[in-house]
């Protein structure tokens, strides 16, 4: 499969992310600059983490006008993967490809650490390669990650199966301890935890890998290679 | 133009804020909200739709902020 | 503001203006000899932040010749923007401590956030990727709100810029003491990896070639930071200030991106960040390097404000901007490299075969000074020097073992003292793991950063127990550089340089320069007898406030080399079963310890005596029993004695300790004797262990959470659970009362 | 109450936002700075010194900031 990493002026979880796919997983990526206008060629959509335009105003508002933008909305209209982390799904969330908000973490600061995180719906392209109710220890490094959305949002997330990750000790105050979200069709992700931090023993442990391996397996399926 | 969170939404920050009010001996502060003044320098033409747009499409997002618009000219 | 309310030559000759500016009557009188004229405003303003000792060492150059500074593995010395060690295989790493005390102390966030910002510009300057940053900060006593306030923020401002740039914060050190009270320490430290072909120096060669200034906008902010680094804080320091800089690390990460780019291009002559004294040191270091001259036509330097005068724009520290030395004809080619990034190259001037900075403003020559005269001819000053009474009344005492009447409780005490309290409240708030290089994260004794496609990482850290340097500056030198060699040797890795943050009190005070001296002496001895080379560093002095100096501080930030990822090794126990050893030899020494600090207030005595030799040998055997496989967890004993180091062997591991102590309890727990080691050893290797390191089996990690130790004549047993509610909870308490 | 940031004080936010206005095809910007709304519920017998105190010991910085009170009564 190959994924584009989508690069905004001050994402800064662009090389990790094209390294635990390029080099952990083996899959093909590329870096696509935000000035560029096309995703042809491309099964998977990244956006990584970091601070799009310094987070300036609020996170990942700036970013949702850069001229990639258009091109990441019509890829996820035709179904296909988008997943965004941290920075990402703030992008996601404020582009209008996600329902609700990040707001500052309940006490006001920033946080890095490894959680435990609780699969909600292992039937997604991203979670297929997980049990059902497993629980896996992925890093978290956000000072907005405190998901918020109105109550009818909240039922419609619920009832669709769209919440695909929660925190089993909420560190942010995000609600029903909401970690990542899948829209409706399920096939765009946004979460706060960084899977592509949890690829390697080395660096403490490999549980965010088979997030990735679930993109590839839906691909190998669903991908056509011409 | 004032951007202000919406009632239903919990201000973390404020909630702090009246901690620490509270904290450093005032009393009766009953709430504390904190929101965004953003002031704009634009061209004579500019209209107050246009800034509406501003609004709507980047300064404010409508999920959990209120706006409003106070136009003037500089002295 | 304006031009024309400037003083004139003779106005600043009459009126001592200078003498605001922090020149003395003879560095006046030099500078016009230099010049062979009396200077005007602007022109003055260039000489007062060049001659500041904040750029030009004049009072600590004389100290600083004492450092050993080359090496088998140094290929920058002192003198760049950062020094550079050769890690083999054609690949370097690169790295400098830098202080921000001044500007932290009046404005935390702001203070710290524009420090880290400084460090990494160090960095990236001399073509180095900027992979992991480290601080170390001093704050008074953490039960004042003023001190709570200070803490919080500068340690959210060292977040603030770090994690926004997307460079890993992986250690640092943190402690709290009333004599930081009224100045606070900030030093920020910066690692950058390198390839050899692409190491870069701030020169400005060849004539014609052209001056381009990359960043952020000029501003009147910080004007004369520089000068104010280099005075003491006095009650008017909140006048006295000049406009708080606030950093923009947004604009940082472009700047760092662009300019790494531009690296790669052969256009390109040199480069260097505009740091303290912002365009003047910058244009005149470059210029001065190469032996070349530059025009600067201040009309072309962006301004984010209007009306700026020509000594405004000279001395305004701006943050997140370069100066760049371009190859004729070839501007065009580095501009569309920074214009991609978002950012523009502006061309402000050009290289000439005069050795002047000429600066032109609306036509005129503003100013027009030889750059040797600002970047070499400073006044160099030997300072008196006097040993301080307190020193000898210290050297007089007889050495005492304290009493301890409850050692559970007193134990518990110490753990909770919050210099020594788990600083996990801090490094949380820092993203540590961005870069996905982080194989040992901030918690152990050093962190260590692999580096990608290869089998090595490195191991860094920073250290000063700067209370045993008050006691005995020569000793206390000594200790730090052998602390911080202890930290590294205890990850794995073979420490191969050092820099050096020197962070003193008023040097005018002849009791102040002995300290300085006599503390760079001990650190050099140290440093020739560890191998390890002093490759750059930072001085900060007069850190006082209302007279009262600050503990002499002289900050160690390391970097050592771990050959295979089989050798990276933290303090944490592994196992149950595995046998604790204890490494070097425990004295009763209670100078200047934790226990004295928790019963008496205040620090007396003498400082912990220390064997180089016997140092180094420890070091080296404990190396060579990690690179042989027998290690499963070092940690070196350090603030605190035993009492800190034995549980935090155990913290976070679920496991306990037996252990058995045959002398003196107190001395056993409490003493701060150096160059000792805790380690554990699989017990299939204790023997083979035992044999290489002459080091004395205590006891062994238990699978029970309970801390057991056995003296002569008692027993103790602590829940380890309890224990680190008390150590992790410390800091937290403090800091949730502030909100 | 209304935070801003000084004058000579650099406001990146303001920078960054202005650019993405621009982006958005809104010409004619020529200059934004971002401040705070600060909304305090008091006591009815909070003087405006009292809440000048609160800005001056916790709510404003006043190395970089200035600020303005308004008071008013809840309708
Ligand atoms: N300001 C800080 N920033 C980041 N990490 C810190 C800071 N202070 C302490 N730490 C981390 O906490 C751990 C314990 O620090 P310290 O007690 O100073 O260790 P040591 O005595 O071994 O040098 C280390 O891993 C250190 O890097
Ligand atoms: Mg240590």
């Amino acid at each position: 499969m190959k994924f584009a990493v989508i690069v905004f002026p001050g994402s800064n979880c662009d090389l990790d992310m094209y390294h635990a796919v390029k080099d952990v997983l083996g899959e093909e990526a590329e870096y696509v600059f935000h000035t560029e206008t096309s995703l042809e060629g491309f099964d998977g959509v990244l956006l990584p983490g970091g601070f799009s335009y310094g987070d300036y105003l609020r996170c990942g508002s700036i970013a949702q006008f850069s001229p990639i933008m258009a091109e990441v909305k019509r890829f996820a209209e035709e179904g296909r993967p988008v997943l965004g982390v941290c920075n990402g799904f703030q992008v996601l969330v404020e582009a209008g490809l996600l329902p609700g908000v990040l707001m500052r973490n309940r006490d006001l600061k920033f946080m890095c650490k490894t959680v435990d995180l609780v699969v909600e719906n292992n039937e997604t392209m991203f979670t297929s390669e997980y049990a059902a109710q497993e629980t896996i220890r992925v890093p978290i490094a956000h000072g907005e990650g405190n998901y918020y959305c109105d109550d009818a949002t909240l039922a419609a997330l619920k009832a669709n199966g769209q919440i695909a990750f929660t925190y089993k000790e909420n560190p942010n105050g995000s609600v029903e301890n909401i970690a990542g979200i899948t829209n409706e069709a399920g096939n765009v992700l946004g979460m706060m935890p960084h899977p592509e931090r949890a690829v390697e023993a080395l660096l403490g442990g490999e549980d965010g890998k088979r997030l990735f391996t679930s993109i590839v397996k839906w691909g190998a399926r669903h991908v056509t290679y011409n | 133009m004032y951007v202000t969170l919406r009632e239903s939404v919990l201000d973390p920050q404020g909630v702090a804020v009246k901690g620490g009010l509270e904290h450093l001996g005032f009393a009766g502060v009953e709430s504390v909200r904190i929101g965004k003044v953003i002031e704009l320098q634009v061209a004579d033409d500019t209209t107050e739709n246009m800034v509406k747009e501003m609004c709507e499409k980047l300064l404010v997002n409508t999920v959990i902020e209120n706006y409003e618009i106070e136009m003037g000219v500089l002295a | 503001m304006l031009l024309t309310t400037e003083p004139t030559a003779t106005q600043i000759r009459d009126e001592r203006i200078y003498a605001t500016m922090g020149l003395s009557d003879d560095e006046y009188a030099l500078v016009v000899s230099l010049l062979g004229r009396e200077p005007n405003y602007t022109e003055i303003g260039l000489f007062s932040v060049m001659w500041s000792e904040h750029c030009s060492y004049k009072n600590s150059k004389p100290v600083l010749r004492k450092f050993p500074t080359t090496g088998k593995h140094v290929l920058q010395g002192p003198g760049e923007g950062a020094g550079i060690v050769d890690i083999g295989d054609g690949q370097a790493v690169a790295f400098k401590i830098e202080s921000h005390n001044h500007p932290s102390a009046i404005e935390p966030y702001q203070g710290a956030a524009t420090g880290v910002g400084g460090i990494i510009r160090d960095i990236f300057s001399m073509g180095a990727r900027p992979i992991a940053l480290l601080n170390s900060l001093r704050f008074g006593d953490l039960n004042e709100s003023r001190v709570k306030h200070l803490f919080g923020h500068v340690v959210s401002g060292i977040a603030g810029y770090g994690n926004c740039v997307g460079i890993p914060t992986v250690g640092g050190e943190v402690a709290f003491d009333p004599a930081y009270s009224g100045n606070p320490l900030v030093n920020a430290m910066c690692v950058g990896f390198i390839r050899h072909e692409d190491i870069q120096k701030g020169i400005a060669e060849g004539v014609g070639n052209s001056v381009m200034y990359v960043g952020a906008t000029t501003g009147r902010d910080g004007i004369h930071g520089a000068t104010f680094a280099s005075e003491e804080l006095g009650e008017d320091a909140d006048e006295k200030r000049p406009a708080v800089q606030v950093g923009d690390p947004f604009m940082e990460k472009l700047l760092i991106e662009a300019c790494l780019e531009v690296i790669k291009h052969p256009a390109l002559v040199g480069i260097q960040d505009m740091g303290a004294a912002g365009l003047t040191s910058s244009s005149a270091e470059m210029a001065s390097k190469a032996g070349m001259g530059i025009e600067m036509n201040l009309d072309l330097v962006p301004q984010r404000e209007t009306g700026m005068t020509p000594y405004e724009m000279m001395l305004s520290e701006s943050q997140e901007r370069m100066l760049l030395v371009v190859k004729a004809g070839h501007e065009d080619e580095i501009e569309a490299i920074v214009t991609k990034w978002g950012l523009h190259a502006v061309k402000v001037g050009e290289v000439i075969e005069e050795k002047v900075l000429r600066l032109v403003h609306q036509g005129e020559v503003a100013a027009e000074v030889p750059v040797d005269a600002l970047a070499e001819d400073a006044p160099v000053y030997h300072k008196p020097s006097k040993v301080p009474a307190y020193y000898e009344a210290f050297q007089a005492m007889e050495p005492v073992t304290p009493v301890v009447e409850d050692v559970m409780a007193t134990w518990k005490d110490v753990l909770a003292m919050p210099s020594i309290a788990s600083k996990r409240w801090v490094y949380e708030q820092y993203d540590h793991m961005v870069q996905t290089s982080t194989v040992v994260a901030p918690g152990s004794d050093a962190a260590v950063i692999r580096i990608r496609e290869t089998e090595k990482s490195l191991a860094m850290t920073t250290d000063c127990n700067a209370k045993y340097v008050y006691l005995d500056p020569r000793v206390g030198g000594a200790i730090a550089v052998a602390e911080a060699a202890r930290n590294i040797v205890a990850s794995g890795a073979e420490p191969l340089a050092l820099t050096d943050c020197l962070n003193f009190g008023s040097p005018d005070k002849p009791e102040g320069f002995w300290q300085l001296d006599q503390a760079v002496e001990g650190m050099a001895e140290a440093c020739r007898t560890l191998d390890t080379p002093v490759i750059g560093g930072n001085v900060s002095l007069y850190n006082e406030s209302n007279g009262q100096a600050i503990y002499p501080t002289p900050v160690v930030g390391m970097v050592g080399l771990i050959e295979k990822p089989e050798h990276i090794t933290t303090s944490f126990a592994k196992q149950a079963g595995d046998v604790v050893f204890l490494l070097g030899e425990t004295k009763a020494e209670f100078g200047g310890s934790a226990l004295q600090m928790l019963q008496d207030g205040k620090v007396s005595g003498h400082a912990p005596t220390l064997d180089l030799e016997e140092e180094r040998q420890t070091q080296k055997v404990l190396l060579h029993a990690i690179r042989e496989g027998l290690v499963t967890a070092a940690h070196d004993v350090s603030e605190g004695g035993l009492a800190a180091a034995l549980p935090e062997l155990v913290f976070g591991t679920g496991f306990g300790m037996d252990v058995t102590i045959d002398t003196d309890l107190v001395t056993a727990l409490f003493s701060e004797s150096q160059s000792r080691f805790l380690v554990t050893v699989d017990k299939a290797h204790a023997e083979s262990f035992a044999r290489m390191t002459n080091g004395t089996a205590i006891g062994t990690v238990t699978e029970a959470p309970t801390l057991v130790v056995r003296a002569s004549d008692r027993l103790i047993e602590m829940d380890v659970k309890e224990l680190e509610r008390v150590w992790e909870g410390a800091i937290p308490c403090y800091m949730t009362s502030e909100a």
